[in-house]
């Protein structure tokens, strides 16, 4: 069993399901709020926003994945509502397909190069 | 560059004095750097076909279909110096050729007589080489990602061995149907309609790839990975055309051959303009959008339209030939698709079909006779689909011709090649 | 090979005894052949182009480059045949020609007397068709990834069959440019700045693509995605420079014609080394590294620069024609992303600018007269700025001209093509 | 196309009447133009390495062997024109020519006499000096991804400017091996295995690429990141190699000479295709899977293995010599990995390896004797490694030689060049 | 051992690491059981199924990673054994290397487009 | 509603973000300690570690992201400890950007090909 000297849960993650051509706009956002690190991987989503026909050499075919980036952000959970703001403000425009924010709770988090713990961790 | 053209005033016509103008050795030099230089272009359309058919394949299959044209082109350069030249051009009966001139010396490449339209033997021989290995490289393309290498690679020696070269000793080597009067100047039936219809034939016994046609009669398209290695394949085939034509006028010893080799050229360009612009335009009026890789298939299909009669007089006539070539081929795609037969490339629609209208064409537009075309088209159907049909019965029935479900989902790369095409991109 | 040479050692001058010694029809095959020869290089620049461009636009971009590069050749084709050539060099009355050589009958082709320089029609229509190709591929890939794609082929229309042939009607076709003495050997002005003129036109109307230069003047570099096709487009632009260099010597049928030629080759190539090792060495000192992309443009910057040129007696001239060249568009690139002009492949500054500077080169070291070297520059851009920029104007008030912001985002490959170019690519 | 052959009919033979049948100046032309036609071939095997090296490293050092392939061939360009063919063919002592013909003029290009052989001396550099190229693109692609760009470029300009025209002297220009009888018809020692010797010196001196050999004996393989490229580049190559044998029969201007040329033509394919045959199988066999990245080399070994004597008069024969070079070709590759030398393209397998049995092959089955054949391969090696080795250990104690491990592990794109080659691609 | 009987948390996010040739039979499963949203990534994974040994140019090396494919499925608590259910049926094929689904707690969810939270956004 | 009391769980998930060329030693790491699995995916980070600047064509431009890859072990939370300890000796090279380990509760896990649950699907 894995106990956590930091088990009041210090930390959360945020992930962040957004439009790829928003990463950069989320990057600068997050800057501005002081939050200095995140991790971006390349995904393909499928939601209410259903893709499209396309027709290839005549033949119709639906795609039905879309291309999204997906952001994790790691924060103090004192931070999780102004992250949670700060990214929403940064990508939506209003359109379906704009993306989904979650949360979920972190029990420990460590930085490599200095083993430092916890909250320190992601200062 | 200064060009002052004095341009459509008749002066003294050259063909009288043409003969008496060009020495019988300066047109052996000429005649023998055409096969050489026009069999050099068309070497390189192996390179065309086998970028334009890993463009349209899956990164999965790359590596396998680079290896089975490298591998076709090399057979066939081997098969047609064992057995296929002899096949076609050596003691022709009128129905096919012997082997009395295989492994022939080249002590010999001189004695063809120069006073009239001399060449060298060998790159008389060069130049008929590259032409074989083209119809191959058409069964390739429509049968790629499902076939197995080894089979493929041996078929491509029957291919390249025997049936080219019988169809072929019965026109260009002098046979039935040469005597009939069949006119097919550089090989839309003789070369693209005999790979078209064992690249059908190949297609047919094969079936389809898993999962392209659903059982709703739905079709779900495989796109292919990289276009630009299908554009660059498209455009080397049409460089190397101006060999396959162009070199296909046989002489280049008099200012006549000379004329009329450029006119084959000119008329090749400006079909396979025609081509393009049609499958832009219908692709566009079909599908509200243009489709590239159509546009790339109209090219082709413009090109071995033009191919039985690029000696017309008329470069607009051209062009309305290579444009009903794309149209057609525009037309035959997503009916092929329908018909559930499954041509990777879309060899079929270019090669066989435009290839079948281009000869007719010569019927129409050109010297040839309308039913006489119509018999060349229908006996190269009824030669090469039964025997290329008995041929991969024979392979499916001992080695096996198509690959395993597994290998078709996880790539023949994976499976028969030790080599991923681009291990390091996702 | 063996090759022991009797170096430097004055024999016989040839000069003399040349026009005795090659038959009329002889030479008639060789300047035809020369013509065919070269003009199937240069069709290969048509793919040089579109795998330079596909090279330097982005993924989502690529296959609608393609597309525009295939269809631009094929439109000069048919375009050059119905009204280009005949506008340009047929009747000539110094500002422009007529169309009563449209359509022209192959019947007539051998009728240029064989006398003095005779050669094919076709073969000469082919070849100067392929050089109009070359100046519409010029716009193409400086106004990439956001012009769209129908008005891109209606402006190749335009220019292909209009402004092209006017202003070749004044050099080349015996205007009052060449009366006056304006020497442009292979088209330095004539097609590669007068393409740079349309793309630096076409540019303008444009606007750069969205988000290239902030509104603080930040320049936003936009890498190409691919730099082995922008590497094999300039090899193969080099490559059918040989041809485009080369058979502009327009004749082969003597000896004095067959070395002048081979000198014109020599230059070509040293000039392009030139203009390569200069932009290596000079962006090593401006960047301290050294950049691919500016070295592939050095190459073409050297090409052009010694295209109105080649024929210096002095290699070594050459070579510094050619380096200068590659100097002046590795500065010319910052200096118009400065002004803001988004040209996506450097063409504006590989081809204009050293246009530019090879024809006053000739002017220079050359034949050539400055002041009129400069009235043919200057007659190029008043010529071809306002034709261009009207006919821009005029597809941009009625179908459109640009993309609209969603499509230039997402790429003009979904928008406007069924097809993406790397569909598995992530 | 109609094609009947009186096959094998023994007529009149021309060798009687060929000098008097095609006039001395039209035999210069025909001259002339093999050397342009053969060196712009030639001149595009530097795409061909370019693609094959690009093809065979990994993305992250892509750019960086662009950038090294057209920097060698302007910098051959170049040394070659300043000093290089002057060391090589001027006033050649039996050791080493002079610099007396450098900067020659092309006034004189005319003077080679015309009634035996003539040719324009233009013609012939640019023949030679694409030549040149090829041997210092064989060095690029072994010792990539370590090599720093900069000190390559520079031992570029040495291999071009001094050891290749050094050993080219004894030749071809020549000197005491020429003297000897030694026979090498388009340079399978003089080009491939000299470039092979300072590709192996290169190897040696740089080390293996980190990663690559454990110091248990276990081999990493790296594979190369893109087998369309490394495909395009061998058929170019291919395509390009009829330049390069064929044009080293160095005449036209008679029927005995463009039948010789024809053969060499038949030759050259044929054992290419012996090359790929034998490698396809010997891989299968060896491996239980066909290895693509072989069959390309077994291609290349092919190739090279004929250009020593690419006149034999039996095909057949051809054919083996292709097919043993292929076969030791791919024996040769794991045996240098166990050797530890990274051979990073199979340059030292397919040039060194089959270059040395190509030039034995003519002591065998041709016209050459085979000690001296054997004199001439040990002097290009105990030319070639010696002097390279020096100038490599002066680098790499000067200016160094080999990148940073961080570079290494990052690629040298980043490290040396502004310009990643695959920016978007992940 | 998954019973959480807590119930102040109404979502999860369930985490499929499967077969890349399965992703288009998960989606089609999904829809058919009304989940309509889901994010995919490619990845490559290591487990029991070991990769394989490989030949280049005659020299071997082994594999370590086989591609996978990683879906993420946000669901309400409720629905956490259908999809689960639903999931493994969809993709599995009996065979060494079929994946792992793992769930984690989720403690808020935004549509970034509306911003609706918690189940809301998911709905 | 931020907070999960239930603490009856016995499974983590390790994310750790490190340099791509690590990963290698962090596969034989972790198998040096007996833990036979785990998913890489392919990424981009932005830390402490900023990017640079580069120049292409003469125009300078900042690269703000770095590759990174992404890994994911699900272990028992028995040997969190030593996964972090294993993982951050394995990628550590003392230099900023090593990047960051952080450990989530896992409430179940799935075996797909056995259908086995909780502790048992990744033994
Ligand atoms: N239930 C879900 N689980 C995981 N990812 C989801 C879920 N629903 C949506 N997504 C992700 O969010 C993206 C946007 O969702 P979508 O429903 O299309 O638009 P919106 O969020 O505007 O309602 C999807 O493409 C997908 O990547
Ligand atoms: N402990 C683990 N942590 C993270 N991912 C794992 C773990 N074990 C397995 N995986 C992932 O699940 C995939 C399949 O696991 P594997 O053990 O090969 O087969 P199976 O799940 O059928 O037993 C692996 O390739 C890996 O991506
Ligand atoms: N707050 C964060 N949230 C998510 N990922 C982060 C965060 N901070 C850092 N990272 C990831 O870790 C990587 C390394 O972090 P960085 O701050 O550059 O170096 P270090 O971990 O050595 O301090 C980053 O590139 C990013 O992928």
């Amino acid at each position: 069993m894995y106990y956590s000297k930091y088990r009041e849960v210090f930390m959360k993650l945020i992930t962040a399901i957004i439009k790829p051509d928003k990463v950069e706009a989320l990057r600068q956002a997050l800057t501005g709020v002081d939050i200095q690190g995140l991790t971006i991987v390349e995904a393909k989503g499928y939601g209410r926003q259903k893709g499209h026909t396309e027709l290839y050499r005549g033949a119709e075919y639906e795609v039905h994945f879309l291309p999204k980036s997906r952001a994790e952000i790691l924060v103090d959970s004192a931070d999780v509502e102004k992250v949670i703001t700060t990214v929403s403000e940064a990508v939506k425009s209003g359109k379906i397909g704009d993306g989904k924010i979650f949360v979920t709770e972190v029990q420990d988090v460590v930085r490599i190069r200095t083993g430092e713990r916890g909250a320190e961790a992601i200062k | 560059m200064k060009k002052i053209l004095t341009f459509l005033i008749p002066t003294l016509l050259l063909s009288g004095v043409a003969s008496a103008e060009v020495s019988a050795e300066t047109a052996f030099v000429f005649n023998t750097f055409l096969f050489v230089f026009s069999g050099v272009l068309v070497m390189f359309m192996a390179l065309g076909f086998s970028m334009l058919e890993a463009g349209f394949v899956r990164k999965k299959n790359t590596s396998a279909i680079l290896l089975k044209n490298i591998a076709l082109y090399s057979v066939a350069g081997i098969m047609f110096y064992l057995i296929g030249y002899s096949l076609m051009y050596v003691d022709v009966s009128g129905w096919i050729g012997s082997l009395s001139g295989a492994f022939y010396d080249t002590a010999d490449d001189l004695t063809v007589a120069t006073e009239e339209g001399g060449y060298s033997l060998a790159s008389d021989w060069f130049f008929q080489m590259v032409f074989c290995a083209t119809a191959i490289s058409i069964v390739s393309g429509a049968c790629a990602e499902r076939i197995k290498v080894w089979p493929f690679i041996i078929f491509a020696a029957f291919m390249t061995g025997i049936i080219y070269p019988i169809y072929g000793s019965w026109t260009w080597g002098g046979g039935w149907l040469t005597e009939m009067g069949f006119s097919d100047f550089a090989g839309s039936t003789i070369v693209h309609s005999v790979g078209g219809w064992a690249a059908l034939t190949g297609c047919l016994i094969l079936g389809p790839r898993a999962g392209k046609y659903g059982s709703d009669g739905k079709i779900t398209p495989i796109a292919g990975a990289n276009m630009p290695l299908a554009c660059l394949g498209t455009f080397i085939l049409w460089f190397g055309w101006f060999g396959f034509n162009g070199g296909s006028q046989l002489a280049l010893g008099s200012a006549a051959d000379a004329s009329a080799m450029s006119i084959v050229v000119v008329n090749t360009n400006i079909a396979a303009c025609g081509g393009v612009v049609a499958a832009i335009i219908l692709s566009q009026l079909m599908y509200k959008k243009i489709d590239l890789s159509i546009a790339l298939n109209g090219a082709i299909a413009g090109l071995v339209a033009i191919t039985a009669g690029p000696d017309l007089s008329n470069h607009f006539l051209s062009m309305i030939v290579g444009a009903i070539g794309g149209i057609l081929c525009t037309i035959a795609i997503p009916m092929l698709d329908k018909m559930k037969i499954d041509d990777v490339v879309g060899a079929i629609s270019a090669h066989l079909v435009a290839g079948i209208w281009g000869t007719l064409a010569v019927g129409i537009f050109g010297s040839g006779d309308f039913l006489v075309q119509l018999i060349g088209i229908v006996a190269a159907g009824v030669l090469v689909v039964p025997l290329s049909g008995v041929f991969f019965y024979i392979l499916k029935g001992t080695i096996g011709l198509r690959v395993s479900e597994e290998t078709e989902a996880s790539g023949l790369d994976k499976a028969e090649l030790t080599t991923e095409a681009y291990p390091e991109f996702k």
